[in-house]
């Protein structure tokens, strides 16, 4: 049955997480650990950290972002279309070919408005 | 190995052209924007990205009365479009069932009407969006006000939820992207917000109680539901579950319709949005909402309107009441104290909301079945053209002074007459004045209302009926404060410069069509009721139009459509 | 997988997420926090749609699985309003250097 | 516990009992935590080795033969070097990170099938999977930058984030063809196919897959010349600046890890496996149906299997050692303006090959000649076009003009 | 055993669906939400949609997580990133929750199918299936199941094509709007530095 995979799929994170945390367990175990205030600072090449975290990020990331999510969605509608493809007819490709077209020109939007140009 | 996969009909293509030319002219608008119209200046950039969707909303049009033409000719003389277009295509066309892409979606005259509606109104919303700058962004936002409409075309023929929920959604992501669209203002950045977060809650709400009526039918086809439904007599009674359906789907229809007590964010959004976005929220995205209202609500939850035939009984009829009276009450003292026009407007839709929910109520009791919806459906139409006009009077203010002051109008008459005239009649049609079709509108709700039911309902609908009066007394004194500003104010400040055409065009329109249908309401009422019959009860072929009489039970064998009935543990 | 886990538990958690959910959308000012809300109560209703796809009886003529396939839209919807909400918080951000809701006092109402 | 018999079970899809499942299960789980981390440490091994050859120079030398036990003694290093976390961090997500990071790449490979029956799982919708787990490992990316308070690596993580998802959409894309041919998710099936039709990568649209999947799967694991994220001339070492001692070792095994799942995931999809001739279905038609065929054509394929991960591993180190890094802005450009649209119409392709070769239901010499030639001819043009429109574009518009088309048409 | 690991899962879901709702750090906030998409994932799985479940994580956790992170990091300082609850509406809002909860919670425990008969607590046992022969939706499910993914594929062709298409719209609309509105404006005062990372760190601190 299909859950059965799952199973064995929660097993292998167990195992992932396990094998990711035993060495620093045993880090935990070995390693020194001198604690200074200089060496618990955030690294910044040598000058003291000033000022807060957070630098302003530009928008691009954004737009990337959201054309990601745009084209990760469509996958989730490409891999059952291709999968069925083969039982089904021309219809099928008329479909998936508007489909793709729509998605395109999101994407050819983009490029024409400049938004997909870093810096 | 598969079961053969019955093949989709591309022909079922051709019955949502309108759509398909709205959806392609779309990237059409935005191409010519980012290509050819780059380089004019704003001005002619604007009127020509607006003149260049003004042809596809044309063509779309075409298609649409091309396929109203079929429609009518289906329903009159069948064989003559098999002779017209061949066997294929003409036979096609002559088929009845009413049902596309697997009965996912309405076809024939009803959608065919709505479509006219939808792209008359987009033509004027589109025109007067090019009587002045408000975005840079111009290809896109009328793509994004194509893609909307393309929405609300297909809400308003969904007949399975899926599709009207991705329909639904794609209407409202594209308004509140329109809404934000004025660029130089915050206010519009905030109602964008605003609408965005009341209109997700709602559609998450709206959604929940979706699955809960996917879980109790075990079906998301309208009919199928119904049928489910009317195969138990339940009702809301001992079921609380179908009560919470009820109620989220009431919330999430509540919410675009713009009903009390979700109607919070009306007033904000129609005043931070740019005046043709606003237009369009209050005209074309209320329409397709109350159509499919309508359909989820009469046709697939009829049977859960009033189970015991007791409208305060449990069921939807009376929460419908309810709402309905408050509704209207609280949209017209709320707009007593607006001194802007826009934000008049708001709570005048509100109002309007509450009374089309009185249609809305009565048509689920009706006694001559879903004819009775045509009430809605006539004054769907009146309240949309005359409202579009109204908006398209915001734009000019809003072109002008930046704010729509209804103060601003002041004087109006004496500068431009002619316009003052058509913006009477608009008035007078929202307060439902004789003879103009507003009055009609609400005449045909409100006698829906009174000659529905049994004595119990009645009784209700009549209380009803008689707080619409009242409050169309009420709403008398906001709107004549437009008129009394326009012709009994002198202005204080500058004056507004004429209307351009792109202005008095769409006001002067809407006047003349709300007159006309006023002095000539017969065939628009004749159509209304025989669209409203098909409307409620596609893919219901057993059950005679006119009367609503319970569906002959399912076939024994089937496991009788329900959805959580434990499995016999004979298997 | 053993199939004694009843239906009603499904719908409890998905009731209690939608509860929880539309708390948050209640108590939250931030708008993205509301966006997250949102989402919870998206979820909610997913698996309710799974579930009782999986567990029902499904009306003739329904297509093997109308909940599975609204809940795929209702992903493609989800993702398409977050990228949405965001846009206009980054929108409003830019205008106000504030993501509060409460903050946004342009409008009177 | 019988091998042999979970093997054959498996290979024939059939359920195996409870015990023989768990059993299995415990020996391929035993493998995964035995096995990867070991062939993980040995491509450090082999990148030092290899890297120092290009660079003329030896490599580890001094600890065992060849330095073979250097790994060992870097695993040591690692594990008794103090590990700082920096006091304004998040704790918990600081160490939550690293784990998600290397759980991703562990859980790549469970849907590998390295061999007849030799697959952990085989699930209908393996490749959703597969891109799924490996989806999160931006996400773990983004919180190691972000819980260690540091600038540097959260404009680090934000940038690798970005590169990452960028690319993941073609690499995602250019699998589509690939689930087209063989009508499944599953990646058991998609070996099948291959069985019986050839190397997928022997098509035109598949090689132009296979070309765009390998370049999306180098840049999806940061390595050169895609590693902008730790550009270390430029951001420190990017989001793992503030993780020393085992927590780093943790990036490290993670990204080695995930270069040969990546090296996996290419050969099944594209290469036929374990298969040494492209268009035989060799090792597996041994199989007749006794457990020692089985262990006989497995170990073949086994063998066969990871000489070709390896030929992409040691591609993946000379492709390191050649080339410089790219600049983000070229990097991002490429991903969107090149590979997507590509993709797009890779998409088309595959459907035109799948209509002309593979829907009659197997290879037919006069069809394949006519697929290849014409298909191929419809996949070059598509290339073409993709590369002229974009040199076009970035030559009319202001847009991209430091693109290196259009700088040298205006004379530098 | 299956009931055990359902309620661990469904447990720990609802605690990240609060610890969403109640973080006060919102990238915090966002990870618990992570933490409820992969229950929910989980669930799926029980629910035998695995397809769903890779689906979930690949959009819910792969994208929109990180859509989400990106937007909290351009709006706001990442490391104190704090959000108050409303203050005034907490009570409330509670109490609404509350209620909602108890409402739905009783309509599951009551509900009284439209025929009458039965009620969801009855169901214990899903309909087993059948793969090849029995009541023709058992075989339908059943296929739906062991091969979801074609099946989506078969039914979003036909049956919701046109769900299928407006979907695209949707997206498309999304992006082009979203990406409209998200540009950054070119100001004429605005020059940026040389160099991307100046770019992104010479801003810095101003709030």
């Amino acid at each position: 049955m299909v859950a059965h995979n799952y199973v064995f799929v929660g097993l292998l994170l167990l195992v992932a997480v396990g094998f990711a945390l035993a060495p620093l367990a045993l880090v935990a175990l070995v390693a020194p650990r001198k604690r200074s205030p200089t060496k618990a600072d955030v690294f910044e090449c040598g000058v003291r950290t000033h000022g807060e975290t957070w630098v302003r990020f530009r928008i691009q990331y954004y737009i990337y972002a959201i054309m990601f999510v745009v084209f990760d969605v469509e996958t989730v509608f490409l891999y059952p279309w291709a999968a069925a493809y083969g039982s089904l007819g021309t219809f099928a490709l008329v479909e998936m070919t508007v489909f793709l077209a729509l998605l395109f020109a999101g994407l050819a939007y983009a490029w024409a408005k400049g938004v997909l140009r870093w810096a | 190995m598969p079961p053969n996969v019955v093949p989709l009909d591309l022909r079922d293509f051709l019955c949502i052209a309108p759509a398909l030319v709205l959806a392609f002219w779309g990237l059409v608008v935005i191409a010519a924007d980012l290509g050819r119209f780059r380089r004019l200046d704003p001005d002619a950039r604007r009127v020509a990205c607006g003149r260049a969707t003004l042809v596809g909303v044309g063509l779309a049009l075409a298609s649409a009365v091309f396929l109203a033409w079929v429609d009518a000719l289906a329903q009159s003389d069948a064989p003559r479009l098999v002779a017209l277009f061949g066997d294929s295509l003409g036979g096609y066309f002559a088929r009845t069932d009413g049902l596309i892409f697997f009965g996912t979606l309405a076809r024939g005259l009803a959608v065919d009407v709505l479509n006219v509606l939808f792209l008359v109104l987009l033509a004027m919303v589109v025109w007067m969006s090019t009587s002045y700058g408000f975005t840079d962004d111009l290809g896109e936002y009328f793509a994004l006000m194509l893609w909307a409409t393309v929405g609300m075309m297909l809400l308003a023929a969904a007949e399975e939820l899926a599709t009207l929920f991705i329909a639904l959604e794609t209407t409202t992501i594209c308004l509140y992207l329109a809404t934000a669209f004025e660029r130089s203002r915050r206010r519009s950045a905030e109602a964008g917000l605003k609408y965005f977060v009341y209109g997700s809650v709602s559609s998450a709400l709206f959604l929940y109680g979706l699955s809960l009526v996917y879980g109790l039918a075990g079906s998301t086809y309208f009919d199928a539901i119904g049928r489910v439904l009317r195969g138990g007599d339940a009702g809301l009674a001992g079921n609380l579950a179908g009560a919470s359906a009820l109620l989220l789907l009431l919330v999430g229809f509540g919410f675009k319709v713009s009903a009390v007590p979700f109607q919070q964010w009306v007033p904000d959004v129609y005043e931070g949005a740019p005046a043709p976005v606003a237009a369009w929220i209050a005209t074309g995205s209320k329409v397709a909402s109350f159509v499919a209202m309508l359909k989820v609500f009469v046709h697939a939850l009829g049977p859960w309107s009033h189970p015991s035939g007791s409208v305060m009984g449990p069921g939807w009829l009376g929460v419908v009441a309810v709402v309905a009276a408050v509704t209207m009450t609280y949209g017209n003292l709320a707009a007593l104290a607006q001194k802007d026009l826009k934000r008049m407007l708001a709570y005048s839709s509100i109002a309007h909301a509450g009374y089309m929910l009185v249609g809305v109520a009565a048509a689920s009791v009706s006694t001559e079945g879903p004819a009775s919806a045509g009430a809605v459906v006539y004054y769907l139409i009146v309240y949309a053209l005359a409202n579009v006009g109204a908006f398209a009077v915001a734009a000019w203010l809003a072109r002008d002074k930046g704010t729509e002051a209804i103060a601003d109008l002041d004087g109006l008459a004496g500068r431009s007459p002619s316009l003052a005239v058509c913006i009477v009649v608009l008035m007078l049609s929202l307060i439902g004045v004789p003879p103009f079709a507003g009055f009609f509108g609400k005449l045909y709700v409100f006698m829906e209302a009174l000659r529905q039911g049994p004595s119990d309902t009645r009784i209700v609908l009549t209380w009803l009926v008689a707080l619409g009066l009242f409050n169309s007394v009420v709403s008398a004194f906001y709107y004549v404060r437009v008129l009394k500003a326009m012709y009994l104010r002198e202005p204080s400040g500058r004056p507004i410069e004429p209307a351009r055409p792109a202005l008095a065009l769409p006001i002067a329109a809407a006047a003349v069509l709300v007159t006309v249908l006023g002095v000539v309401p017969g065939p628009l009422v004749d159509l209304s009721r025989s669209v409203a019959v098909p409307m409620l009860t596609a893919g219901r072929l057993d059950v005679p139009a006119a009367v609503d009489v319970p569906a002959p039970a399912p076939p024994a064998e089937k496991p009788s459509g329900v959805a959580w009935h434990p499995e016999t543990p004979t298997d | 997988m053993a199939n004694d886990i009843p239906l009603n538990w499904f719908l409890y958690f998905s009731a209690a997420a939608f509860a929880i959910g539309l708390t948050g959308v209640l108590l939250r000012r931030n708008a993205i926090a509301v966006l997250m809300a949102i989402e919870i109560m998206l979820n909610a209703a997913n698996v309710n749609l799974v579930a009782f796809w999986r567990y029902g009886t499904p009306a003739a003529g329904a297509g093997p699985m109308p909940g599975v396939i609204l809940a795929l839209l209702v992903v493609t919807v989800a993702a398409a309003e977050v990228a949405v909400g965001i846009g206009l918080v980054l929108l409003c951000y830019r205008r106000w250097r504030a993501v509060d809701v409460d903050r946004y006092d342009t409008l009177s109402g | 516990m019988d091998v042999g018999t979970a093997l054959i079970a498996q290979s024939h899809r059939v359920d195996l009992s409870p015990t023989t499942a768990i059993v299995w299960a415990l020996w391929l789980l035993v493998g995964f935590a035995g096995i990867f981390p070991g062939i993980v440490a040995y491509m450090v091994w082999l990148e030092r080795k290899v890297a120092a050859r290009f660079q003329d120079r030896i490599g580890p030398n001094r600890v065992g033969p060849f330095g073979l036990l250097q790994p060992i003694a870097d695993a040591i290093k690692l594990i008794v070097k103090e590990s700082i976390v920096p006091r304004p961090a998040d704790g918990l997500v600081h160490l939550l990170a690293p784990v998600i990071v290397l759980a991703s790449a562990f859980l790549t490979l469970a849907v590998v099938p390295f061999a007849v029956g030799l697959v952990p799982i085989d699930p209908p919708s393996g490749l959703v999977y597969l891109i799924a787990v490996s989806s999160l490992s931006p996400l773990g990316i983004f919180l190691a930058g972000w819980s260690s308070r540091n600038k540097y690596s959260l404009i680090g993580a934000m940038r690798a984030v970005a590169q990452l998802v960028s690319y993941e959409i073609p690499q995602v894309l250019a699998t589509i063809p690939v689930v087209l041919w063989a009508g499944s998710l599953s990646l058991v099936s998609i070996f099948d196919h291959q069985a019986k039709f050839g190397w997928n990568a022997f098509t035109p649209p598949g090689l132009l897959a296979f070309a765009i999947f390998l370049i999306a799967g180098v840049a999806e694991v940061n390595r050169t010349p895609f590693d902008i994220p730790e550009a270390e001339s430029e951001i420190i070492a990017g989001y793992h600046t503030e993780y020393s001692g085992m927590r780093f070792g943790l990036f490290f095994l993670a990204e080695y890890l995930g270069v040969f799942a990546i090296s996996c995931v290419a050969t099944v999809l594209f290469l036929g496996g374990g298969m040494p001739l492209p268009f035989s279905s060799f090792p597996v038609n041994l199989i007749d149906g006794s457990v020692g065929s089985y262990i006989l054509a497995d170990a073949i394929l086994l063998a066969v299997f990871l000489a070709k991960v390896l030929l992409f591993i040691f591609a993946m180190f000379w492709v390191r050692a050649t080339l410089p890094r790219m600049r983000i802005d070229r990097l991002m450009n490429f991903a969107w303006k090149y590979l997507v649209p590509l993709c797009v119409l890779n998409i088309l392709f595959a459907a035109a090959w799948f209509e002309v070769v593979v829907r009659p239901g197997r290879i037919e010499a006069g069809r394949w000649a006519v697929g290849m030639i014409g298909v191929g001819l419809l996949t070059a043009a598509g290339v073409q076009l993709v590369f002229w429109a974009n040199r076009k574009l970035a030559a009319a518009a202001p847009i991209d003009a430091d693109w290196p088309a259009v700088g040298a048409a205006r004379g530098g | 055993m299956a009931r055990s690991l359902f309620l661990a899962i469904a447990a720990l879901g609802l605690l990240a669906a609060l610890g969403t709702v109640l973080a006060r750090n919102l990238v915090r906030a966002a990870l618990h939400l992570v933490a409820f998409f992969f229950c929910v994932a989980c669930l799926f799985v029980m629910l035998e949609a695995e397809f769903l479940a890779a689906v979930q994580v690949l959009i819910y956790i792969g994208a929109v997580a990180i859509l989400l992170m990106f937007g909290i990091m351009l709006t706001r300082n990442a490391a104190t990133a704090e959000a108050d609850l409303s203050g005034g509406w907490r009570v409330p809002g509670v109490i609404a929750g509350l209620c909602v909860f108890a409402a739905l919670a009783f309509g599951i425990n009551n509900a009284v199918s439209p025929s009458g008969s039965g009620a969801w607590s009855a169901i214990v046992a899903r309909p087993a299936l059948e793969p090849a022969e029995g009541v023709a939706w058992k075989a339908e499910r059943s296929r739906a199941i062991d091969d979801m993914p074609r099946v989506v594929g078969e039914q979003f062709m036909t049956r919701y094509a046109l769900a299928f298409e407006l979907a695209g719209l949707l997206l498309t609309a999304a992006l082009v709007g979203a990406v409209a509105l998200a540009r950054e404006e070119p100001a004429p005062g605005d020059s940026e530095p040389a160099t991307a990372v100046e770019a992104e760190a010479a801003v810095g601190t101003t709030p």
